[in-house]
């Protein structure tokens, strides 16, 4: 569509990166007093908050169900966090996503330990710049962890795309609008499963195969940041823990 | 908020009786796992709208109608006809459905056709502007669910671009602020005629087409769509479960190749493309 | 209103008709696989699909009723129905007729029978050309039987008008929004008595007892035809078994 | 969707007697079966808005304001006014009504008087353009149910086409592309005065202007409106009965005759036809 | 804001009135038949009707509590109550001021003695001058009181507010709109509390302390004047019992 | 309709112990009844945003972004550019806050930092509008309440006031009837630093910018902005209960005062008024 160059003469991309190259990630664990379980993830300019709640009793009790805990979850964008001012009212967009975020999470979450129970996750995206509905399930990954809830595995996501003619991962902003094609991918390594896979735009067979294949390499570094964080906070905990028995 | 679903599961007997049928690869209506339901599309069905198509695909029902009026484009797209999809679970269709604003699923399934359309880029969008930035044509692509037996996503998609090459194209002019119809219809510029294609997998099987009981008992679905010059140009995977990467590689070629065949059934397509 | 001439020199409607003449009806049963009872009207250019469950069980609970079962009805036009898109969500038009409807019902239903039940009728005109709360009121009656829910009888329904000055029955769209009036009526022929009568325009009171006369007439012929479609039916339905039993 | 409503049915005592009553041919409250209650109609309660009027039929008490602002008009009727009129059941009129948009009874209420106005030509909407197609006057017609015993399409019925005589419409000048008012006032051209009359079946009687008991035990209410040359402009039958063809005509005789009386209650009628 | 003198050089407001005269207020309870407790106030030009049902069981019962009945209040405004129809949807000031006026009442309603009941206080505005908010909770208490509700006293309410620089009370419309400073103020004398305050424009400090001390005073008047209502209503009853007795 | 709310009360040990530490001048997180939590504001979080805040008090935790587009202004004040406050209780920022449209106390907060910003003059909407009656700028402030430990009033007012005075002005120009970006930006007009101070009354004693805990044990609770120049623009009293007129000039001298210290730490203000 676009006719900017969105990869230059010496293969980098917009923001300067290799096609194969996430851009800088930040993650947080754990920063909301009130939630259960909490986690802040900035990647490039992509900004997102996501609390979770939970297990918890179901109210009104017959909406709960009896073998599993219900698990309820939100995708929604702050007023101010997109070049126009955005409803906040969910969109259509907002509640698809919704829907299959909360199902990128079915096969992780051990449901069947708390039957009429709920979890919830709420993620607010506070700033979009492309790949907000993978960050944000990247963070919502942190947060269930956070929130002691038992998983399989983490869920770890990102997007490919093509720009240009070339595959490229986690796109930002101008590159999904110009770009020829966008697949967010979530990815459980322990299981070797994806639990969340769109895709719009045009492949060939060849070049989807091949997305296949980056977006879970792309997703494996996601999941090393995300154990590192996990671990970091252990130790901040452990040490706060050791610091306050020392004192 | 998107909720976990309560759904009523399938008898043990049933159940049992599925997952033993599919381990020597048969299922239950005695398909084999690739294969379709009876596939049974006509064109034309409602006269007053612009364009429209009734699809069956077994006991699964849709109808989709398109209407086109003019009305301003999109500020960021001040070049382009507008396209608008909408899907109504209606409570005809299904006791589970109840009247109400569209919900988390009708909303899916509209995201879902409408992509199938606008990423394989069969309707010629540019072609559809009347004033730039000012008036163009909006094509309202409305389905209509009326017996819900499975696979929704894939008898609407096949309906909604059925309807559109079906459709006539009201001409109009314009005089000074007017618009004003000129009582012509042209042909609606429909280019390419995208397939989507849905397998569910139950208990590691792949099944093509899957009915409700199939989808009740499946872990996850996943709807490819193609182009007919073999390019996929939309993917979809929805509910709970999860596929392997091997998995979603086989369903893409098992899509690819099962789109070849319903292509030959869209009604208007062989004289378009021909 | 209209300047256009409804009734020619020879006595005949805009469509050939006589003043007496119903449109071609066609009636279908049993169509919808889902549903309990379905039912398939076109009358004229109007097409009609209606749906029955029921009775079944009401949830939540609380709004069942002790001594009879409560009859929902929801009157609904699909968005390609009319010239103009209309917008799915319910209009006041939309509202007022599925109650008025519910209500031409009622008297039939033997709602008694089904304590803290309910009984739904879905119709969605499909496509509208005049007169599709009759032509729906008509079609809701085959697929109440269809579902098997027993009735004091079938109601059969047709509008009368005026055009020209001329009292005329089942009007097309063009005579109903350009005559000068009409007059939907919902009869019982078993009982005898009228559950629907709604009236706009202007009518004298000559002109209003002769347009009940002809209203009732008209719609003891959509009688023949409502019982002939549900016998034909059943003649189907017996061939069906016999065929199965011999084979 | 409409359901069939919960209603709490009077006491058998209570019952049984209305029936006896009915049998000799009176009421509970003492009046014959074509008997009105008390009516009493104020024009002008609201001396903010361009209209006004309280009606009472007995314990039934309803308020109507109308306001004129301008607005453009339909595109299907470029060259009239818009008339539109809306109903508030308000809780503080009776313990089941709660607060919340529209339900089907205030839609139902409010377009069975807005077809008493229409039908009858009562207000001369041709003379409301200002622009064709771009400008006209906007007419609301809202009604205030201000305590419910019954009959609320007659009584909002009188206190909306009395509240129209009553309205003073302010007479606006265009210039270039703003609209000014002028700060003048005409009458509002209102040309008839349709009166609806609405009969209640209790136990085979036919009872003129039901309070609320009577409706409670009523299967059905027919709903006539007249004009002031005698002919029928507006008919709604409601409730879960029926009636036979005869009870029909009947009651349209007893409409028909009622109407008059009321008419000459109508404040400012008189002056306006005479 | 407003070029318009507010003030005329005797002192006088645009209505003729001194800066603590009130508009004449015209007061009625029980108009209503079916309410338990109604009351209609006339001030200045605004129209206010107010009606109470309650105590009364909570449905659905789960809303209910177990300490104290609920007290529920709208404050609605007629859409011709205002220059410009008013849409019938709640606004956003509505819902506000059914907030407040709520919360004016909760101190004074015996709520503790009706556990798993409500209270409803409907407030309709039939013509608005300014000082609805105001007016309405005058009227309410009355409407209270008349429904029998066990009350620690009567709430009074009056703005006070600045025109001109110089500070009135019981502003009408044009003073509201076009004066510096508006504040409300509800007044329970037995208990000599505050139990509804807003304001907005600007007051000094000093102002401000004076602006209390008339708002107080205004109160005080109306209080009067809700008392004397209520002992009408009182003898006339009476009466109407005591003729009855005789016939 | 306002319904009284479903709280849950604190546990008897712990209300008796606020009110035994209160007896004393102390408060259960050891400040003084007239202390603010530790404040902390950063203003320009969201980048993307013309305008943003993230003020904390204590735990409790706001963000405000603020946008700028164009549209036309109000037609009662043509001259005048238009502000807007919103504000979302997120459920992420506590249980009892659930997904859905705005509700009396999401709206009742928008409303109490509108008048705060309305009324001091803060933002000069005389010189935000483009074309009068036309064209205006419109200024969309949006709170969101990311973790609620009670005073949500003043940590909104503190970051909405914050994020304006951050906020940039796209400057646009109009050509024929296109309004364009020119890609330059300049300071947005805020003349005043209006300060809120609400202090809830518990057990007697007033406390400044209580806890969610204390916001439970309070009776009810008085909000009063101050500007600059120490003229008080706005008031709120919520909750159930009420206060003595002494405990209202009391809370006033209070809300003046700290009002002054909190100013100080508004980032950009300093160099504003300077």
């Amino acid at each position: 569509m676009g006719e900017r160059k969105l990869i230059d003469e010496n293969g980098l991309r917009v923001d300067g990166r290799r096609p194969d190259e996430l851009r800088p990630i930040k993650m947080e664990v754990g920063l909301l007093a009130n939630a259960d379980g909490s986690a802040y993830i900035e990647q490039g300019k992509s900004k997102i908050i996501v609390a979770v709640y939970g297990p918890k009793e179901v109210h009104p009790k017959h909406l709960g169900l009896t073998g599993r805990a219900i698990i309820r979850c939100r995708y929604h964008m702050a007023p101010f966090s997109t070049p126009e001012r955005k409803s906040p009212a969910p969109s259509r967009r907002e509640i698809e996503l919704s829907k299959i975020i909360r199902e990128a999470f079915e096969p992780v979450i051990f449901s069947e330990y708390y039957p009429r129970s709920m979890i919830d996750i709420f993620i607010e995206v506070l700033q979009s710049d492309g790949g907000t509905r993978c960050a944000g399930i990247t963070a919502a990954s942190l947060a269930l962890a956070d929130a002691g809830i038992p998983l399989r595995d983490l869920v770890a996501a990102c997007a490919v795309g093509k720009v240009d003619g070339q595959l490229v991962v986690d796109l930002n902003d101008v590159e999904d609008k110009e770009g020829e094609a966008d697949m967010p991918v979530a990815y459980i390594p322990a299981l070797n499963q994806i639990s969340l896979l769109q895709m719009d735009g045009q492949l060939t067979e060849e070049e989807f195969a091949k997305a296949l294949e980056m977006a879970k390499e792309a997703c494996m570094k996601i999941y090393q940041l995300q154990k590192q964080t996990l671990k970091q906070k252990y130790v901040e905990a452990k040490e706060a823990v050791e610091k306050g028995e020392e004192a | 908020m998107s909720i976990t679903p309560q759904t009523e599961p399938l008898t043990k007997i049933k159940s049992r009786q599925m997952i033993e049928f599919l381990k020597s690869g048969k299922r239950l209506d005695g398909r084999t796992l690739t294969q379709h339901r009876n596939v049974k599309i006509e064109a034309g069905v409602i006269g007053k709208a612009e364009g429209s198509a009734q699809v069956t695909l077994g006991n699964t029902r849709v109808l989709v109608g398109v209407k086109i009026e003019t009305g301003p484009p999109y500020s960021d797209t001040p070049n382009m006809g507008v396209l608008t999809v909408n899907a109504e679970l209606l409570p005809l269709a299904h006791e589970v459905f109840e009247p109400g604003p569209p919900d988390e699923n009708s909303i899916e399934l509209a995201r879902v056709v409408d992509r199938s359309i606008r990423e394989s880029k069969a309707l010629d969008l540019e072609s559809l502007v009347i004033i730039p930035a000012k008036l163009a044509y909006v094509v309202f692509v409305d389905i209509y669910i009326l017996n819900h037996d499975g696979n929704l996503f894939d008898a609407s998609e096949y309906a909604a671009i059925s309807a559109l090459l079906n459709a006539k194209l009201p001409v109009v002019k314009v005089e000074g602020e007017e618009v004003k119809p000129t009582g012509e219809f042209k042909e609606l510029p429909v280019r390419e005629c995208p397939i989507s294609v849905t397998i569910a997998k139950v208990d590691e099987a792949l099944l093509v087409d899957p009915t409700l009981e199939e989808e009740v008992m499946a872990s996850a679905k996943i709807t490819i769509t193609t182009t007919s010059t073999g390019k996929i140009c939309a993917i979809q995977k929805s509910g709970g479960g999860a596929f392997t990467p091997q998995e979603i590689l086989e369903a893409q070629r098992i899509a690819r190749s099962k789109a070849e065949e319903i292509r030959s059934l869209i009604p208007g397509w062989g004289g378009r493309c021909g």
